[in-house]
């Protein structure tokens, strides 16, 4: 049963890629972001809280067209990126711009959580051993809300891993280069018969975020001890 | 170098107004809990920004809310050690320690981090992280931690609060030596009258988030007319100087025309010395006493004589140029027939001149 | 496409197994490469209006096809109805006896209390097939308020095959190859538009072999594996 | 434009009383399940980790299938359920456990995180003073997570508000009783020119979501005040 | 009742291995900063599990390594000072004062809120929340939360260090009173020793993890072997009785054939009390000194004599059948030749002996 065909490996391959590259690229803003909402007073700070929640209220077809309408090769931000040379639309970076997207809110949530449960009397003591505020954030902040952040990315990660909406409307679903581990499951549902080939490919997704998140709690426990000092 | 504060603030019922000048050296603020004292301390070191006011030191203005001058905590050069530790927990002891370190100009004199682990004893704790230190060793982490950060203020909050008197008395030397031998101004919380007597250069006594009297160590400690610390701790403090060290174990000290003798003090003939002599100590005897264990008689000449509302008094007497206060009560007034203008013998052993007036004392 | 001798084919995710077959047949006979994608036809049509990179499209919708053609996407001339399909009633019981779809037909009846599952009736071709055959034949009002929208066929047919729904309206095709539903009967070709797939090369396609694997698919390759997955085959 | 046919303020109204529902059901349960991966070990942790998670990980058509076939009336949940009277399928009440079960991952790593961040020496002071654990959650416990229960609270309730895949495959879509927004925008979304009528409900449906973001905010930093103490 | 304790445990580098008998009354933990005295508190509360050993009040086991018993901590019925006050942030100062009575049982005698409140001055926070007191309100609620919860035992862990003098001065009475009034057993750490002199009924002292001495407070600081608390406070404890207040505003003492005059104790006659007397504060004469203003001139016979190694020499007197101690420097034990045996004088002032030695005595 577990034999996979190549378009398969291909499809598990791509999807671990997509799900790596749009944690790890989601990860600097969304950090940033949770700090700016956790820490920060500024006008308009409402209006960057619902965007960043936007992609989970609205249903995911909704942001893949809108992505595909704004990322795509003619729309106002792929045109001038692909000036550049970048494109996202039809590419794997594009699947992992959805995937990314999708999953900002969840981990700006869980970081920002972080945040705020950091004592600031422990940043106040950083600034008046004279560490500017960049440096109390990387070297007492960062480091605190560490458990925080890998909650967040393995959130983004499982989410990236079963994204699929967004990520087809925006990307399709073209074998090697779009079509991610659900996009395969959806294709394979869609037909007479295909629910045993779907059933497999759920395993292996199923397995792989499980893997993840087994790592991310042992990692986060060795984080949690040392804090708590020994 | 002095630091020049002035602040008004309000936090609903409490509010602030005060102004001080600490003069170089230490300068002890005390008052009872809830007073000002943290409050005070955080707008010096930048954590908390006064309604109103300026803060200085020397001429360089740290915050002026006039001049919307406001600096913030990280250029301010600090060396705060909190009432509450606040160590990093992530960190482990040694980087706690070193912390300050990483932010700290390279250049100019950098105290060794063994030589403030060896007076902290905590070297055995270096690898450690916070969470499983006792609440004497974190006390003395963050005292480390401040002190190594290469600081132009020290600013320390009940710093040996949590600590037992032998762990007090291995540092506080450490804190007169900062006092003495460099100019970095110390703000320094303290309820303990022996390390204000001990310590202070000058001293802010505050009420209510206002100051209620301010001045020297041997100003406000002498003054019979107040008692911030408590009736117990009315004292004079002595500016003495080593004048020899005798064979069995006692040290000579001089003072004005007063010569002291005192269990053996650990420094060279000629340093300056401040010596606390509590006023309780202090007996009178209207002649030379014989055969007694006391070592210092000192004729003194009494200069003020204030009757307290309970049962005691305060004598204040005039000993070879220097002041020194009694506290005797009132039935001895009666019976040794006290007034201004008489002679008469102070009477103080040496051991509790010792007690804990003096740096550097052996603990015999 | 993005090397000269692949082609990149985006098709209704109704056709997975017949099209996965083709290509790969297609591969072995022409060493050309048929890349396949498949999603819904309003993805793909969208995709297409966005400059996706593809050169074929077959859709399950003939409106987006139309829309795609007004809008000058699809090189006009290529385009061709590709395949015919039935919508069947189905039921879940296995026990159940075939009837004969007229307007007589007492459907809300039959269903009681229960539902009748079908794609969403505005947005699904299926569904909209659906709606049109039980409209046309006068059982659409009775039957309406029972109808419960899957957002594609294949969902309503398991709503079906689970016995959530007693009874459905799909695809032939998928109805065959399901064992947990019973076909009831067909709906009458002329009581709803015609099922067709059309298909066409598209305007922007830059690649030679896009008509040719159009010929393709047109071809007795594709019509045997089209035919397999119970599909009619309209052209010739 | 802004004129909604009655069918589309039914779908207003059943997608508000799902996403409550869905929210305020998965409540207490999210916050047991927080409590237990952040303070317990017990065997079979990571396994409640991971089913907890999966609904993030599995493309929701897949989690739709699953409830279908567990929740449906034939299903072995569903079908004891039926006979004391609890039916899901085809009900608002299936919409809400769809909703619910897709919100449940974020639901809970919110919780959970707030949780970790309480200090255990409080729980600690609170059992000295004769509180039995139970005492002690509800008093001190409680209390100090409530800004992660209201985080969790809101990224489920926006969730909820958005979900559509699972929901439409389990219960499907019949107006005025399962049609909720996120399905009346899909169908708009399939056909040709459904787009400016998918945007208005887009629209409302971004609107409501955004007034319980706000909602949610000020209502957390009044907690946040009191905790901090003036 | 009486708290027995035995445990042993260890910590990495850190074990603690001890077993000591707290009578009934109040008992002194010292020692110095990380010698496990937090941790036997937690040990004793139940938040921490040792390894081994057994906790018990009177014949009931709060916990048994051998017998497998272990009463989690809120059926302890504890009243837990921590070291770090651990205030409920989100809890009003009145509703974390109340926190323990929800738990408490109806029954029994409850401490009005009312008198815990004027006592620790903390009247005016009752409405705020913990996040803006300042260290030594905190503390003060911390106090007033354990006491308020009707407990069975009372855990104090540096209780009083955050505070002042004055304010210190009114807290211990309470504790006094907790001592005598009631049965429950109280362990408390403290460094000061005039906080130990006043409270301990026993002291237990502690060094790295082992009990270095145990005893009644009368014998541990009355041993001139040993000086835990540093050698500035061995003193002698009297268990005296108020016999008498004059007019003006001396009390008089008895303790065994001793009379002993101190300035103003609020206590009714014949009331025991337990006066501390510091060795330091005792001078030594040979012939009975006159014209002084000392109003305790005891006649003494010299039981011991103790050399240490620096200048000082601690004197074991007997008084009237009481135990003194005096501190005096090696010179003095030359000049005055004293021998074991010796017959002479012990002059103490009456303001000394007042100092911290006495409950009830109004700071004059
Ligand atoms: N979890 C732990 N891991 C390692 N060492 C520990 C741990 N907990 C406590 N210790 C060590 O045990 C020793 C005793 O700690 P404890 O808190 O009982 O000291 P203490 O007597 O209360 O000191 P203090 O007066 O400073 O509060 C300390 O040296 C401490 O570092
Ligand atoms: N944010 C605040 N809101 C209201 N009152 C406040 C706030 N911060 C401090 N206070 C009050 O200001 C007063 C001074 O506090 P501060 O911490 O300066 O006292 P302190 O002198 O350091 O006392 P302690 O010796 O107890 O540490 C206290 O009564 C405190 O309750
Ligand atoms: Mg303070
Ligand atoms: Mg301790």
């Amino acid at each position: 049963m577990f034999q996979l065909s190549p378009e398969e490996w291909q499809a598990v391959a791509l999807s671990l890629r997509v799900a790596l590259w749009a944690t790890l690229a989601a990860l600097p803003p969304g950090i940033f972001i949770a700090f700016a909402l956790a820490r920060w007073e500024f006008p308009g700070k409402q209006i960057l809280n619902g965007l960043v929640h936007l992609p989970l209220i609205l249903p995911p077809v909704v942001t893949g067209y809108v992505l595909l309408l704004t990322f795509g090769t003619r729309g106002p931000i792929g045109a001038p990126l692909k000036e550049i040379g970048i494109v996202f639309a039809f590419r794997w970076s594009g699947a992992a711009l959805a995937a990314g997207i999708m999953a900002f809110p969840l981990m700006v949530r869980a970081i920002r959580l972080s945040i705020e449960a950091v004592d600031p009397k422990l940043e106040q003591a950083g600034a008046t051993l004279g560490a500017s505020r960049l440096w109390v954030f990387a070297t007492v902040t960062l480091p605190l809300i560490l458990p925080g952040i890998l909650a967040g990315a393995i959130l983004a990660f499982a989410k990236a891993m079963g994204e699929f909406g967004a990520t087809i409307t925006f990307v399709s679903n073209i074998p090697g280069q779009t079509q991610t581990l659900p996009s395969a499951i959806y294709a394979f549902l869609q037909v007479p018969g295909g629910e045993a080939s779907a059933l497999r490919l759920v395993v292996v997704s199923v397995a792989i975020a499980m893997t993840a998140l087994m790592l991310s709690e042992i990692l986060s426990r060795k984080i949690a001890k040392r804090v708590a000092g020994t | 170098m002095s630091l020049d504060v002035a602040i008004r603030h309000s936090f609903g019922t409490f509010s602030l107004d005060i102004a001080f000048k600490a003069p170089p050296g230490l300068t002890v603020l005390f008052g009872r809990s809830g007073s000002g004292k943290t409050t005070i301390i955080n707008a010096v070191a930048g954590l908390f920004r006064p309604d109103a006011g300026r803060i200085a030191i020397g001429e360089r203005a740290l915050f002026d809310s006039a001049q919307r001058i406001w600096l913030p905590p990280h250029k301010r050069r600090l060396g705060y050690i909190f009432q509450d530790a606040r160590l990093f927990p992530h960190l482990t002891v040694r980087q706690n320690l070193l912390y300050g370190r990483w932010f700290a100009p390279k250049s100019g004199p950098q105290e060794p981090l063994d030589n403030v682990v060896e007076m902290l004893g905590i070297g055995p704790l270096l690898t450690r992280r916070p969470g499983g230190l006792s609440g004497g060793e974190r006390q003395r982490v963050a005292i480390g931690r401040a002190l190594l950060a290469n600081p132009r203020l020290i600013l320390a909050d009940e710093p040996l609060a949590a600590l037992d008197e032998a762990r007090k008395a291995e540092i506080l030397p450490y804190f007169e030596r900062l006092r003495d031998e460099t100019s970095v101004p110390i703000l320094y919380v303290s309820h303990a009258p022996a390390e204000v007597a001990r310590l202070a250069t000058s001293v802010v006594a505050l009420q209510n988030g206002g100051v209620a009297r301010q001045g020297s160590a041997t100003e406000v400690l002498g003054d019979p007319s107040v008692t911030p610390l408590g009736a117990g701790a009315a004292g004079a403090v002595l500016e003495a100087r080593v004048t020899a060290h005798h064979p069995d174990g006692l040290s000579e000290l001089t003072a004005g025309d007063l010569r002291l003798l005192v269990p053996h003090v650990a420094r060279a003939p000629g340093t300056p010395l401040r010596v606390h002599v509590e006023a309780q100590d202090v007996m009178l005897a209207t002649r030379r006493p014989e055969g007694i264990s006391a070592l210092n008689v000192l004729p003194a000449t009494v200069t003020a004589l204030r009757l307290g509302e309970g049962p005691g008094a305060l004598v204040q007497l005039d000993a070879g140029g220097n002041v020194i206060l009694s506290r005797v009560t009132r039935r001895s007034v009666a019976a040794l027939d006290l007034r201004e203008g008489q002679q008469l013998y102070a009477v103080l052993k040496a051991v509790s001149v010792a007690k804990d007036g003096i740096a550097g004392t052996d603990p015999g | 496409a993005a090397q000269a001798d692949d082609v990149t084919v985006f098709a209704a995710a109704s056709m997975k197994n017949a099209m996965d077959e083709v290509a790969e047949r297609y591969g072995e006979e022409t060493g050309n490469k048929a890349v396949i994608s498949l999603a819904g036809s309003s993805s793909l049509a969208r995709q297409i209006q966005a400059g996706a990179p593809a050169d074929v499209f077959i859709s399950a919708n003939v409106g987006w096809m139309d829309t795609l053609e007004e809008e000058g996407l699809i090189d006009a001339e290529s385009r061709t109805d590709l395949l015919g399909n039935a919508i069947v009633l189905i039921a879940h019981d296995a026990g159940a006896t075939p009837v004969e779809i007229a307007p007589d037909l007492p459907l809300a009846d039959m269903l009681g209390e229960d539902r009748l599952a079908m794609a969403l009736v505005d947005a699904v071709p299926a569904g909209i097939y659906g709606k049109a055959a039980l409209e046309s034949l006068g059982l659409w009002d009775g039957v309406a308020p029972k109808v419960a929208q899957a957002d594609n066929v294949r969902a309503a047919l398991a709503l079906v095959a689970t016995g959530e729904a007693p009874m459905g309206i799909v695809y032939a095709t998928d109805a065959a190859a399901e064992p947990d539903v019973t076909v009831l009967g067909a709906f009458p070709k002329d009581s709803h538009p015609p099922i067709v797939y059309p298909a066409a090369v598209l305007a922007e396609s830059d690649t030679p072999i896009a008509a040719e694997f159009l010929d393709y698919l047109q071809g007795p390759v594709a019509r045997a594996a089209f035919e397999r997955q119970g599909f009619t085959v309209l052209t010739e």
